[in-house]
């Protein structure tokens, strides 16, 4: 029982990582500001501030960082009772998935001026990459929502020991060659305009990550590379090793997004390994008519998969 | 296995017809069906009220449901030659709560094809019952969530105005419009929890009245067919879970709205609890219950769909044999005393 | 060692083998590829103006790229655009502060066609400029029809349900929304996916900025008569002109009917349209009376 | 498996029906499930593995006297990640709309398993045209499988095949969305091991009673 | 009021049943014509000892139910015809662990036959002719305290008790512990936790005195002065008696004997419930009682111990309890131990025509048996004969994952999943779920609503891994 309390601990703890976002500030006089509702922002100071100033609107700019000259329209603007944090209301829905730029002018605490400031309003980079590696675990799940990685999904989740080392060499082995693949993509093939050899030097990379970590383990951890080493040619074979690098290619994401997402990949695979490897190791138990014995009850069990995991579609964390 | 535990009467004796069996030779009363045929009848409350709120067209698919699961469950144990057990009213439940879980104004052929995908694909393709993974009404409802998408989120009847068809629940009004939008559109939140609570509200054929699933699913508790663990660690983490993020601010959430709107009451008492596919023990059953509170919420506050219990029972339900496996009941004498 | 270095060889020689039959194929691909794509982008600019299988000789699509100029504290955006010169074409960057005024002139050594391609555009403009970051942020097209302004086309993406959706709305001279090209999105498909029905795309035919602004999404369902109108290719040949008349009239003013099942795509697509056609038709005023003022040769 | 035993018939049979990567190997079956929604794409595709199959396969099997068998691997999979770039160049070339709908896929046919499976089972110990044969037979397997998983789903899915509209309504829209893939790809491989436990019962029946009868 | 104490996880409620006999004294069934008396009736080697090697048939499944042990032939200490008393011993204890058999009648040895055995089919057994014209032995008491240890023991082994609760584990192996072991207490079982069963319940009421002297014999023996007496709540009246005893006699001796009343709840008699329901220490996994210093006894036995002591009176009679729907009178009974079931249905006015089942021993752990021509053994508790409407026959049906059994299980064994394993054919790796811990109490079947029986899949997954085993030992040398 107690262990159980544990757990859910944890499961909330969770929970609180994954949906409060909160914003950062920018100037020393402001605390904190933040989006509240669908148009409003709110900031924070760090003293009381004038209300003539504050409540004079015109000592305000909001833009979207993207289109720096068109300012939104600020309807009101309300201090609170303690006049440390003033709530502006905008005209028209503000779009949270854009960073707004906010410049307060001549900010008039204590009878004087703290000088402008101007602060970004934009989600947070750690939730962001947070988001970015729950995404590729649960809700784009490679396995069940892309549909990708079948062979090797099929084929090594038949034990959970199994399934377990496979999911462990993949991470290892998807973390090293997106990020490798990253590299080369970014400095040499892209500037140089050699895109049209993506797919032969994300492959060679893949290879050559899976021959490195052999001979590497082998030196290092003989015991580690007896457990793991048979999966490691496994791996090469898995569509999703060739698609993470390919992905981050064409949707230019930046070094710490590559890595959570390649992270989040292996993760997920895991999952998917580990979850259908004990619905597989239960369904041996199990009845199941002849002619779907095999591959076939494994693919249905995978389309039920894929039915729940459809409960994560159109998800968006922050 | 059979003849082997029904032992050929021995040699002749002037009792020839004794029945040798294995022992415990006293048993108790509990059996499948009878446990089976209680559910049926602690589902019953809900389809009244359902009657009499969204009319008889709710009566006339769940009896489509309950007859195409039971058809379909009989048609394939015949075909793939195998003991029929539609007897035990397993079927049954499946088809009800198949049935409850989908908009009472749906075409009356809909829990057809979620029948064949219930039955057949969960259950008897699994190996029959006790080895479905998943839950079958609602790997059901899943697919014709996917399957027929449109039927499905706006077949909404509203009970004041039985004829009228509107598109939106009360979930889907809060997750769009908020606290707000749904006083606008239902009255205020003290007649909302009034009326929710009774069971007025637009929703799926079986799952508007907490009052009702509740007095079944306590009659389940008190005849010992369920443990309390599931539903109060299911609803209670979806009434904290929304206390903590389901307002606008942290800790501002409507925890009880939460509770009585959607299929949270009959989840908790009536999907979650279902034995197969949950976990055995205590500290399973809690972690399992929680994990379906928690994903619920996340679904419902920012996933796509705005209900999330029947997503996050799937979700939960092909953990269970690890849960069974990692939380195993206690050995007498390992631990040190 | 004979052997690694066998091995070396071996694969040194594939690989290289590899990579001049890839260069040779890149080669002969990559002029093709841009040329389909070019084309690809004119037959839906046309098809969304209106011109089927007949393209007037002298429509003539005018890009205009913006920028934005950061420049130490200020900001400023640079609009890169097609100008007469003598005898010649040629293209020419305006630097608008955000209060509307030019701040700054520049030629930009580079022909209009060749300016379609990002690369040479960056090139041509570093050379002219020195030291400011420039970062591009889109380009509207400008159709004239001899000489005289028909049509704007905007490019733009906003998130959907699922991911980014780009489209493509154009605008005639007074503003009004001629058409909707749905270029890509990944949204469900018989849901979300929907949203490429020509039905859904017309209903955004007719508006104007003023209707625009308070255009909301309602979850009624089309009426018939209103969808048979959307789907028609030509309806004039469907009902007769007092039909059609009373249609228009009736319907003029409504809101946009979201799709079944799909509320949020199609308020997604609604509100981007919105927010696309509100700042382009912000910018372009500006753009005009900068033009305007300053006598800038612009070929629109 | 050498070629000498069986005619070049049954080497292309052999790709069709008893090793179909996608009924009877259960390979590669990512595309399978995921863009197999129409005819047309799993046409698309076919080709495109069929395609990379037998350039492959021709390619390896003409050098396969100086491939270092230390180095066998990299060299299947750098050829076939040529030919797969080669097709990938050339589909965005010329055909943008087939590129588009195949997405990823394309690129991915690098790892899919049992085209390196083939070079190194067959291609590497034959001679060209066995080789050529046995790579045509795997592909228009692979081609048939997706066509046959393909059709299943539009008539069903669309109500449509190759984009004509066959029944007029779509009886079964879930079959459209990729994750139906799985429940068709699973019921037909069912079907197939099916068809064949009857097809080898008849054959045994039918061999024992002509024995029996040769025995009387 | 405070509630007694029990033991915390698992145990069921099966109906008691026990208002049948519980207040029917015991009464001495007359001679019957002949006596079957078993070579082996306790856990260890027959009586008397093998002259040839046993020979077990080769394994299969049909060997749990059905199994002999053909070709089995022991030497004997007496012969046919040969003229035996009362208390005459008649087998004894060979050199392994085992108990000594006596006569339980005067008569002539008719030989060694095949008799029905309620477990094992059939088994070699003494037949005894009885006279009908013997006189009962008489017995004169001792005072035993004046004996030493040794002297005591020696009595207890020559006396052949064995445990009379059902296990027939030899008592004087059970006492005789070594002098580096620390013991502590003494447990004697009266909980008699099966349903219908009250013969224990009737000796703690009719000869709580006894049993108190008994138990004050097996301290002595263990050399320890406390013991506790478990009788769970519903025997009042025995809870009474004892402490009348144990009022009256223990002073003397300065041992500390209490009474515990425990709550009803089945299996409370099983020992290793039964240690934690008194001392709240749990026996470890494998392990014995001994290993947290206690040792269990059935109040029978203590009883016999008593008479073998203090009367010198080996043990053939016993008190059994003949009960349930299907006999014509119930009834508890004092009978000799070799009489057949025939005898004693025949005295108690036959059966009745609903009769369904016959039981040997509780309802929960006894073995049902199809002929009446078994003889009454040392461990025989009872008889039970279950009427139609007392048994559920209905077959069973695929593990609908209740949870039940796992709730049931007083052991946290995993029924379900042994079960299952076993269908599925895998019985080697049944062992992560208890398949060894478990005690076979049969709760798990008795709560289970699918009718499982599981406890025969656990007994089938022990015996396929004992004789694994024992055919890898003998690949291995």
């Amino acid at each position: 029982m107690r262990r159980s309390f544990k757990i859910s601990f944890l499961l909330i703890v969770m929970m609180i990582c994954v949906l409060s976002g909160k914003c950062r500030a920018g100037d020393r006089f402001i605390r904190n500001s933040a989006f509240k509702g669908d148009r409003q922002i709110i900031v924070t100071f760090a003293g009381p501030v004038s209300d003539v100033w504050a409540n004079d609107i015109s000592n305000f700019t909001v833009n979207e960082k993207p289109d720096p000259d068109i300012m939104l329209e600020i309807e009101d603007s309300t201090l609170s009772l303690d006049k440390t944090s003033l709530v502006f209301t905008f005209k028209d829905p503000l779009n949270r998935e854009v960073p707004h730029c906010l410049t307060l002018k001549q900010i008039i605490a204590d009878g004087r001026s703290q000088g402008t400031a101007t602060v970004t309003l934009r989600k947070n980079y750690l939730a962001h990459l947070f988001s970015v590696f729950l995404g590729a675990v649960l809700i784009q799940n490679f396995v069940f929502v892309k549909y990708l990685g079948l062979c090797v999904f099929l084929g090594v989740s038949q034990k959970k020991s199994t399934a377990v080392g496979m999911g462990i060499t993949f991470t290892i082995v998807i973390v090293f060659a997106s990020m490798l693949s990253w590299f080369l993509y970014r400095f040499v093939l892209k500037p140089y305009h050699l895109d049209f050899l993506q797919v032969i030097v994300f492959i060679g990379l893949v290879s050559l990550t899976v021959q490195g970590i052999d001979t590497v383990l082998r030196k290092v951890n003989p015991a580690l590379f007896k457990s793991f080493g048979v999966y490691l040619v496994l791996v090469i074979s898995s569509c999703i090793i060739l698609a993470v690098p390919l992905m981050l290619a064409a949707n230019d994401y930046d070094m710490f997004e590559s890595l959570m997402l390649s992270l989040g990949a292996g993760v997920g695979f895991l999952l998917a390994l580990f979850l259908m490897a004990s619905v597989r190791e239960r369904l041996e138990l199990a009845n199941v008519p002849t002619p779907f014995r095999g591959m076939p009850i494994a693919f249905i069990i995978t389309g039920l998969f894929a039915l729940s995991f459809m409960g994560f579609s159109g998800m968006s964390l922050f | 296995m059979t003849t082997l535990i029904k032992t050929k009467s021995e040699a002749a004796s002037e009792l020839s017809d004794l029945s040798v069996s294995v022992s415990p030779h006293v048993k108790s009363g509990e059996s499948v069906e009878k446990i089976m045929w209680t559910v049926v009848a602690c589902l019953l409350p809900p389809l009244i009220l359902s009657v009499m709120i969204f009319g008889l067209r709710s009566l006339l698919i769940t009896m489509i449901g309950v007859g195409s699961c039971v058809t379909t469950e009989a048609v394939s144990q015949r075909l793939l030659r195998k003991p029929v057990r539609i007897r035990d009213g397993s079927a049954v439940i499946t088809g009800m709560l198949l049935a409850y879980v989908i908009p009472p104004g749906v075409p009356l052929w809909m829990p057809i094809p979620g029948a064949f995908m219930a039955i057949f694909v969960t259950k008897i393709l699994m190996g029959g019952i006790g080895f479905n993974i998943f839950n079958p009404a609602l790997i059901g409802r899943a697919f014709l969530m996917a399957g027929y998408p449109v039927a499905m989120t706006s077949a909404w009847v509203f009970p004041s105005r039985v004829d009228a068809i509107s598109t939106a629940t009360p979930l889907y009004v809060m997750k769009h419009y908020g606290i707000s939008g749904l006083v606008e559109k239902f009255g205020p939140l003290s007649s909302i929890r009034h009326d929710f609570f009774l069971g007025i509200q637009p929703g799926c054929i079986g799952e508007t009245s907490a009052l009702l699933i509740l007095a079944g699913g306590l009659f389940l508790l008190f005849k010992g067919y369920v443990t309390w663990h599931i539903p109060v660690s299911v609803l209670g983490s979806i009434g904290f879970f929304t206390w903590v993020f389901g307002g606008e601010a942290m800790f501002s959430g409507p925890p009880l709205l939460a509770i009585l709107s959607g299929g949270a009451m009959l989840g908790a008492f009536f999907m979650a609890t279902d034995y197969v596919t949950s976990p055995n023990n205590r500290t399973g059953k809690i972690i399992f219950g929680v994990g379906i509170g928690a994903l619920t919420v996340l679904i419902r506050l920012r996933g796509g769909y705005p209900e999330g219990v029947c997503y996050a029972v799937l979700l939960m339900n092909p953990l269970t044999p690890t849960l069974d496996r990692w939380f195993k009941p206690k050995r007498f004498g390992t631990r040190v005393s | 060692m004979k052997e690694i270095v066998k091995i070396i060889i071996g694969l040194t020689i594939s690989c290289l083998f590899a990579g001049v039959v890839l260069g040779g194929v890149y080669v002969i691909t990559a002029k093709a590829k841009k040329h389909n794509q070019y084309l690809d982008v004119q037959q839906t600019m046309t098809k969304l103006l209106g011109y089927d299988k007949v393209v007037p000789p002298d429509l003539r699509f005018n890009h205009i790229h913006r920028y934005i100029i950061e420049n130490g504290d200020c900001t400023c955006l640079g609009y890169m655009l097609p100008v007469k010169r003598e005898g010649d074409e040629g293209c020419a960057l305006l630097v608008i502060d955000l209060q509307g005024r030019l701040a700054g002139r520049y030629k930009i050594d580079i022909q209009p066609e060749k300016a379609l391609n990002e690369q040479d555009r960056k090139q041509a403009l570093e050379k002219a400029l020195d030291g400011e970051i420039v970062t591009y942020a889109d380009t509207a097209v400008i159709a004239t029809l001899g000489g005289r302004r028909t049509a704007y086309l905007l490019a733009g993406k906003f998130p959907g349900f699922k991911g980014f959706i780009h489209v493509m709305p154009a605008l005639d001279s007074g503003f009004r929304i001629l058409g909707l090209e749905i270029l890509e999105h990944s949204e469900d498909p018989g849901l979300g996916g929907e949203i490429e029905q020509v039905y859904f795309k017309n209903q955004f035919k007719g508006r104007d900025l003023d209707h625009l602004k308070y255009l909301k999404v309602i979850k009624q369902p089309l009426s018939k008569e209103y969808k048979i109108y959307l789907e028609a290719k030509k309806p004039e040949e469907i009902y007769s002109n007092a039909d059609l008349a009373e249609i228009e009239k009736k319907y003029q003013n409504s809101d946009i009917h979201a799709l079944t099942g799909a509320t949020i795509s199609s308020r997604a697509v609604t509100r981007g349209i919105k927010n696309i056609v509100k700042k382009f038709i912000y910018r372009i005023r500006i753009l005009d009376r900068v033009i305007s003022e300053n006598k800038i040769p612009a070929t629109f | 498996m050498s070629s000498s035993s069986r005619t070049n018939r049954e080497l292309f049979i052999n790709g069709i029906l008893n090793e179909n990567p996608i009924f009877r190997l259960a390979l590669s079956m990512c595309p399978a499930v995921g863009i197999s929604t129409t005819v047309m794409n799993g046409i698309l595709l076919g080709i495109a593995v069929l395609f990379v199959q037998v350039f492959s396969s021709c390619t390896i099997s003409l050098i396969r006297n100086h491939i270092h068998p230390r180095i066998r691997i990299p060299t299947y999979t750098l050829t076939i990640a040529t030919w797969v770039t080669v097709i990938d160049l050339v589909l965005a070339a010329f055909f943008p709309t087939a590129y588009k709908s195949l997405g990823i896929f394309v690129r991915l046919i690098v790892v899919f398993c049992f085209i390196t499976c083939r070079l190194d089972v067959f291609a590497a110990r034959n001679r060209l045209f066995p080789s050529c044969i046995d790579a045509l037979g795997m592909g228009c397997g692979f081609l048939l499988g997706m066509v046959v998983v393909g059709g299943v789903r539009e008539l069903l899915g669309m109500g449509t095949l190759l984009g004509y509209n066959i029944l007029g309504f779509r009886p079964m829209f879930f079959f459209a969305l990729p994750a139906a893939g799985f429940f068709t790809i699973g019921f037909m491989t069912a079907a197939f091991n099916h068809m064949e436990t009857v097809y080898n019962r008849k054959k045994s029946t039918s061999r024992g009673s002509a024995a029996s009868g040769a025995g009387l | 009021m405070k509630r007694s104490a029990t033991f915390p996880r698992g145990g069921i409620h099966p109906k008691e049943e026990k208002h049948l006999t519980k207040n029917l004294p015991v009464e001495v069934m007359p001679l019957p014509a002949r006596v079957s008396l078993f070579l082996k009736q306790h856990i260890g080697e027959p009586c008397g000892f093998a002259v040839k090697k046993k020979q077990l048939p080769p394994i299969n499944e049909e060997f749990l139910f059905t199994a002999r042990h053909p070709g089995a032939i022991y030497q004997l200490l007496v012969n046919k015809k040969e003229r035996v008393s009362e208390g005459e011993l008649i087998g004894s204890i060979g050199k392994k662990l085992g108990a000594n058999l006596h006569a339980s009648v005067d008569g002539t040895v008719e030989g060694v036959m095949d008799v029905p055995h309620p477990v094992e089919g059939k088994a070699p057994a003494i037949v005894l002719a009885t006279d009908p014209e013997a006189k009962p032995a008489v017995y004169s008491s001792i005072d035993w305290t004046r004996l030493s240890r040794e002297e005591l023991v020696a009595k207890i082994t020559n006396a052949g008790i064995v445990g009379l609760g059902g296990a027939g584990f030899p008592t004087h192996a059970k006492v005789a512990i070594k002098p580096d072991v620390k013991m502590e207490t003494l447990i004697l079982n009266g909980a008699e936790c099966e349903p219908y069963l009250t013969c224990d319940h009737r000796i703690m009421v009719e000869h709580g005195d006894e049993v108190v002297e008994g138990a004050m014999i097996l301290l002595t023996v263990l050399g320890i002065d406390s013991c506790v007496i478990g009788v769970e709540d519903n025997k009042p009246d025995a809870v009474q008696a004892l402490k009348t005893a144990i009022s009256q006699n223990s002073s003397s001796l300065g041992f500390k004997i209490t009474v515990q009343p425990l709550r009803v709840k089945y299996p409370q008699g099983s020992a290793k419930q039964l240690i934690q329901s008194i001392t709240g220490k749990q026996v470890p996994e494998f392990g014995r009682s001994l290993d947290v210093g206690v040792i269990v006894q059935n109040v029978g036995t203590t009883r016999a111990v008593y008479q073998a002591v203090v009367l010198g009176k080996p043990l053939y009679e016993k008190t059994i309890t003949i009960s349930g729907r299907g006999i014509g009178r119930p009834a508890n009974l004092q009978v000799k131990i070799g009489t057949s079931l025939t005898d004693i249905v025949n005295y108690l006015g036959g059966v009745k025509p609903n009769l369904a089942r016959v039981v040997v021993g509780g309802p929960m752990m006894g073995a049902a048996v199809s002929s009446l021509d078994i003889p009454i053994t040392k461990t025989t508790s009872g008889v039970i004969f279950l009427a139609r409407d007392e048994i559920d026959t209905r077959d069973y049906g695929p593990c609908i994952r209740c949870g039940f059994c796992l709730d049931a299980c007083p052991m946290g064994v995993e029924p379900n999943m042994i079960g299952l394993y076993l269908e599925a054919g895998r019985w080697n790796e049944t062992e992560q779920f208890g398949m060894n811990a478990c005690i076979e109490c049969g709760s798990c079947a008795f709560v289970c609503p699918a009718k499982r029986p599981l406890v025969q899949f656990v007994k089938l997954a022990k015996l396929k891994h004992r004789f694994a085993q024992r055919e890898s030992k003998k690949k291995q040398p």
